[in-house]
């Protein structure tokens, strides 16, 4: 398993899947043997990343790695290390819409998957969400870098489609000592709203800037921003016209039962982002690989993803009970239809799944859930763009 | 034990392969002494021009030509050339501290190119290379990653004989006569102007082929590859192992570094000058203190 | 255009103030202090502790002076955060470059600061922790100076700019009206001359770091009032005041102050000509085309 | 080294300034003066000359501490100079002037007058002392010290020296590249501090 876990959001993403792997090994454990998960740090870093990964296939042999958070680490691991030498990989967490296109041209070779929605699902929701505010045009602050300049891509096509101007898109390139020149610009451009794709560090600077200079309070913003730092230090008074986008979960017990058992088994609630995918990923790969034998290949192993992922299946619970039962399953060569932390996972062919989404805003208490967005309307809005 | 196998190898790769940026870097420091502050421009440049000629094509995106392999990395080794004669043009004259700064100027302004200009060099998410040369015929993982360690040694042994003849010839020690007193070069009538201009451009022409390889080696490059760290993990490299023969141990002892700042062979490395750019005279001690 | 113009002019104010040092630093100590730009992040945070500290012993001192966004204990604490910061400019000067100094060579130097910068940094991170953190929540809208052409200015930037014109005509006096100054300007065109005129260079170096640590705090500080502090806020403007140091020329004061406002303004400009992304590498083309036309800087002397 | 020590005046029983067996510089790049054992007596002009490169400007250099010892031994007047700092060899009675960037370009005349004696007892009354000796830098008090003729900057690099009160004066190649005019009015202001009892030693 390769993730970021020297930074701080990334330890409990690791945690989570570590956590899996116990209730694997409590429920018998992996045809009869223990797993033993070997975890290497990737920093966020690709070189890192790409070393980490290469130490596991060469010197652990493993035929499955689990990882990483970062597309941009993600991806070297993927074409230079897991596709050539056959080992399966599946990520909780990366978004890039690159993958798919890896996927597609067949460079992953069927060995790649991940639990989390690409950009699509948020970029195409923020135009939804607008287009239901009434705003005809928007200014887009993005960025710069491959998650930013892939959602806001994703956006702006949505907002056009949607019959939405967009009057601007101005890169954020972090680590600057201001913004100022940034916000002037697209203060120019006189938009209805401006839509964020930022994180924190950046988006505070921008945020506060955009106000001070009389920039609209109207915002529609990514997922990254739904931090208490944004809220506290742009004030609340602010952010009443803010409308955050993310995906979310299916509401389905499954779902709504694993912030509960992380709890449980924690001791805290599951509030960083990333960790019912990361359970599932997990999960996912874990009884894939039961179901494939202890021997088996990374190629083995991928075959059997669908068996644990069949809608037709009987229903798996994510817990330690659920595992035992899917073991008993898949070993007399049954499916079963994984029920885990974000859901009922179906993957496509390119390995990539669809989610519903939410939209949310800063209220005192934190982050504010507003509209429930089920995963029928937003396959129906996407579809209505093209 | 093929895994050992298989990861040093793979280790290897990576030191032989930056190895050959350090013999274009300690050309320009070592012999010239040409502060480069922006090898990862040139570096870059080798990277990215590799993967535009020889990438496959996609849509919305220039380059793609499928070129051959070799003719792919020829280009961008000619790419790292090209970029180092116009910036050696600009910036050749300024000394020391100002011409490390110019060029590190260069290297951010060209990360800033390959992280904008999208139909280019694909911005951000970086630029799709192509299958590794031969490995599907190779088909084995392991043997394939040990013939391109070779390969990747060999390209390193090419470089470090031609530095090596380079360095002895009456060219090479032109090259050193300017670094020490370029006056005095002047005065027996060399051109210090040309003669540092093509060191310079030589010195990148080799960190264009490490990054090539790297390229290739990925099969995907981007501009966080580019990072400044990379310019400095170089040279500290170069630094610390002052002479040629011992590049690949540098990279073990860049680890020394924070803890061991005057080197790895403190008594071996002559008095220093207070009052000459001590820099120039502490590199030429610690190299010729370590040349057999 | 206009707006680019003046907003480029007030973070100018703040890269001369936090370059006038730096440009000392190097030339006298000759080495790229890549660890001179923590000074203004161990500035900012200390005004943010003097600052908490004031305002509870003396909550009178709380009240902002509107229409600005400062208060009177902020005011008072910068006083003191510019003492701090240049006590421990002075105490890493002692701790580390002076004992490498003493034996290795500038690049040794280069790679020692960059082991400061990463030091400093992660202790702040420690200290306050990653998140971005404000002198006052209030935010301080823009004052509309003219419709057409549009120019919007924050009354903060206003106080910044005056307050850092005031500390640079104060430097000016020093170093034009006192022996002290004299010597400070001996040191940073001649350091051997200097020595052998009978100036003592460890104390000029100490004085050196007071001064670039103190001017650093403020820099630090007025940054930190119209944007917000983190512990990367050092670290983001290396790269500015590099480039004010260069194309001032390194080793004059004026050239850095002269420097510091090129860099503001041409990054407010540059969105101008360029796409938004490009804006890290708009010092760097400064950095170059100056010195194309002018090899030493804008006021830097061929040196020896 | 082949440099040869004349002396205007005859060696008087106990020298101002005593130099034996000094050693000084680097192997690497500078010519290394070699055992050099030299006495000068009080008021004396003594000056050393000697072919380019043969380590004349060197010596004068370690006995200032501008470049360090490696052996030998420097005495002023009966204590042990060796290889003290630069910028306290002016308080004990030496000076030095260097051959070239010897004054402060970018200060003014004044101002370069005034960093001298900044440690000096009675330093007004020496300022206006050296003001009197040398009129044509009174004239250019508040001209930048770069601006003047070479003469002149010549001038204002031996006023700085003579504001420490030297008992002894060091000069580097006083009269490179002066018109021959100007260099002999260096020579002569030279011969004439020996008159107020200052030991002079320059090379040439």
């Amino acid at each position: 398993m390769v993730y970021p876990t020297s930074i701080d959001w990334g330890k409990p993403i690791a945690e989570t899947a570590l956590w899996v792997a116990e209730m694997i090994n409590a429920a018998g454990g992996v045809d009869g043997c223990k797993v033993d998960v070997v975890v290497r740090d990737d920093q966020a870093d690709p070189k890192v990343g790409v070393d980490a990964a290469e130490a596991l296939v060469d010197l652990d042999k493993v035929q499955l790695l689990i990882g990483t958070v970062s597309s941009g680490v993600t991806i070297p691991i993927l074409t230079s290390v897991t596709a050539p030498a056959g080992v399966m990989q599946i990520s909780c967490c990366s978004s890039s819409t690159r993958i798919t296109a890896l996927a597609a041209d067949g460079t992953t070779k069927g060995l790649w998957f991940r639990t989390f929605a690409t950009s699509k699902v948020q970029g195409s929701v923020a135009a939804l969400l607008a287009r239901d505010a009434g705003i005809r045009k928007v200014t887009i602050f993005q960025k710069n870098d491959d998650w930013g300049q892939d959602i806001a891509r994703l956006a702006a096509e949505a907002f056009k489609g949607a019959g939405i101007e967009v009057a601007g898109q101005v890169a954020i390139t972090d680590g600057q000592p201001s913004y100022r020149a940034e916000v002037t610009e697209a203060l120019a451009t006189r938009p209805e709203a401006v839509y964020l794709a930022l994180y924190p560090k950046e988006g505070i600077s921008v945020v506060r800037e955009w106000i001070a200079l009389g920039g609209t309070t109207k915002m529609i913003g990514t997922n990254s921003l739904k931090s208490d730092e944004i809220r506290d230090a742009v004030g609340l008074q602010y952010l009443a016209d803010f409308i955050g986008t993310d995906t979310s979960t299916p509401r389905t017990d499954s779902a709504a039962a694993f912030p509960t058992t992380f709890e449980t088994r924690f001791g805290r609630p599951p509030s960083g982002p990333g960790l019912p995918n990361s359970f599932d990923a997990a999960a996912i790969a874990l009884l894939a690989y039961h179901a494939a034998g202890r021997g088996a290949t990374g190629a083995e192993i991928a075959a059997k993803v669908p068996l644990v992922t069949d809608p037709a299946g009987e229903k798996i619970a994510g817990d330690v009970e659920g595992f035992r039962r899917a073991m008993a399953l898949l070993s007399e060569g049954k499916s079963g239809s994984y029920q885990g932390g974000t859901g009922a996972v179906v993957f496509d062919r390119y390995g990539d799944v669809t989610a519903p989404a939410v939209s949310w805003t800063f209220g005192p208490g934190g982050v504010e859930e507003r509209r429930y967005i089920p995963l029928e309307e937003v396959g129906a809005f996407i579809a209505a763009l093209n | 034990m093929i895994g050992v196998i298989s990861y040093l190898a793979f280790f290897a790769t990576m030191a032989g392969i930056l190895a050959i940026a350090v013999l274009g870097l300690n050309l320009q420091w070592g012999t010239t002494g040409l502060f480069n502050g922006g090898v990862v421009a040139f570096f870059g440049a080798g990277a990215y021009g590799t993967m535009i000629l020889g990438g496959r094509p996609e849509p919305g995106q220039f380059g793609g030509f499928e070129a051959p392999f070799l003719l792919a990395v020829a280009g961008g080794v000619g790419l790292a050339g090209l970029v180092a004669w116009a910036v050696g043009l600009l910036t050749l004259r300024l000394r020391h501290d100002y011409l490390a700064i110019a060029t590190f100027g260069v290297a951010v302004a060209f990360e800033s190119v390959t992280r904008n200009a999208e139909w280019l060099t694909g911005g951000a998410k970086g630029l799709r290379g192509f299958p590794r040369p031969f490995e599907a015929a190779v088909g084995d993982p392991f043997l394939y990653g040990l013939l391109f360690l070779g390969a990747v040694l060999e390209a390193l042994g090419l470089a470090w004989w031609g530095l090596e003849r380079l360095t002895a010839s009456p060219y090479g020690r032109a090259l050193r006569a300017i670094r020490e007193d370029e006056e005095a070069a002047r005065a027996i009538g060399k051109n210090p102007a040309r003669l540092r201009l093509q060191a310079f451009v030589v010195g990148a022409m080799l960190m264009g082929v490490s990054g090539a390889l790297y390229a290739t080696f990925y099969a995907f490059i981007r501009p966080q590859d580019l990072a400044p760290i990379l310019t400095f993990q170089l040279w500290a490299m170069q630094l610390y192992t002052g002479s040629i023969q011992y590049i690949l141990i540098g990279l073990v002892i860049v680890l020394m570094l924070l803890w061991r700042p005057e080197g790895l062979l403190p008594e071996r490395i002559g008095r220093r000058t207070p009052n000459r750019t001590a820099g120039t005279a502490a590199a030429t001690a610690s190299k010729e203190a370590t040349t057999p | 255009m206009i707006q680019n113009l003046a907003d480029g002019i007030l973070t100018g104010s703040v890269i001369s103030l936090g370059a006038i040092g730096l440009t000392l630093i190097m030339h006298v100590l000759r080495f790229a202090n890549f660890s001179y730009a923590e000074l203004l992040g161990i500035g900012a945070y200390a005004a943010l502790v003097f600052d908490r500290l004031l305002s509870a012993l003396a909550p009178a001192l709380a009240a902002a002076f509107r229409p600005l966004t400062l208060t009177g204990s902020l005011a008072l604490a910068t006083v003191l955060a510019m003492a701090l910061t240049g006590a421990s400019a002075v105490a890493i000067d002692r701790m580390v470059f002076r004992r490498i100094r003493a034996r290795a060579d500038p690049l040794s130097m280069v790679f020692a600061s960059f082991g400061v910068a990463l030091i400093v940094r992660n202790l702040i991170t420690l200290a306050f922790g990653h998140r971005a953190q404000l002198y006052s929540n209030d935010i301080a809208f823009a004052e509309v100076v003219s419709r057409d052409p549009m120019l919007l200015i924050k009354p903060g930037q206003v106080f910044v700019l005056v307050a850092a014109v005031v500390l640079m005509l104060a430097l000016h006096l020093i170093l034009t009206r006192t022996t002290f100054g004299f010597a400070l300007r001996a040191v940073a065109e001649n350091p051997t001359l200097a020595q052998v005129a009978g100036v003592r260079l460890a104390a000029m170096v100490t004085a050196i770091w007071l001064i670039g640590g103190a001017l650093s705090a403020a820099a630090g500080v007025f940054y930190a009032l119209t944007n917000h502090l983190s512990p990367a806020l050092g670290h983001n403007f290396v790269l500015p005041l590099f480039a004010a140091t260069i194309a001032g020329g390194i080793g004059s004061v004026y050239g850095a102050v002269a420097g510091g406002f090129p860099v503001g303004i041409a990054s407010g400009l540059s969105l101008m000509i360029l796409p938004s992304g490009y804006t890290p590498a708009m010092p760097f083309l400064i950095i170059l085309a100056v010195l194309l036309v002018r090899p030493h800087g804008l006021f830097g002397e061929a040196r020896a | 080294m082949t440099a040869s020590a004349t002396s205007s005046a005859t060696a008087a029983a106990a020298p101002v300034l005593e130099v034996a067996g000094l050693e000084a510089g680097y192997a690497r790049d500078l010519p290394i003066p070699q055992a050099i054992s030299l006495r000068l007596a009080r008021g004396s002009l003594t000056a050393i000359i000697g072919p380019n490169g043969a380590g004349k400007s060197t010596l004068i250099k370690a006995i200032a501490g501008v470049v360090p010892v490696s052996a030998g031994r420097v005495t002023l007047a009966g204590r042990d100079i060796t290889g003290i700092r630069p910028d306290r060899m002016g308080p004990m009675g030496l000076a030095y002037v260097p051959q070239t960037d010897n004054v402060f370009q970018t200060l003014t005349v004044a101002e370069n007058l005034a960093l001298a004696p900044r440690r000096t007892a009675g330093r007004a009354a020496r300022l206006a002392e050296l003001y009197a000796l040398f009129p044509p830098l009174a004239a250019k008090k508040a001209d930048r010290a770069g601006s003047p003729s070479g003469g002149q900057r010549q001038m204002l690099a031996v006023a700085m020296a003579l504001a420490q009160r030297p008992a002894v004066l060091l000069m580097d190649e006083p009269s490179a590249g002066l018109s021959p005019k100007a260099a002999g009015a260096v020579l002569d202001l030279a011969r004439s501090l020996t008159g107020q009892g200052v030991s002079v030693l320059l090379v040439e």
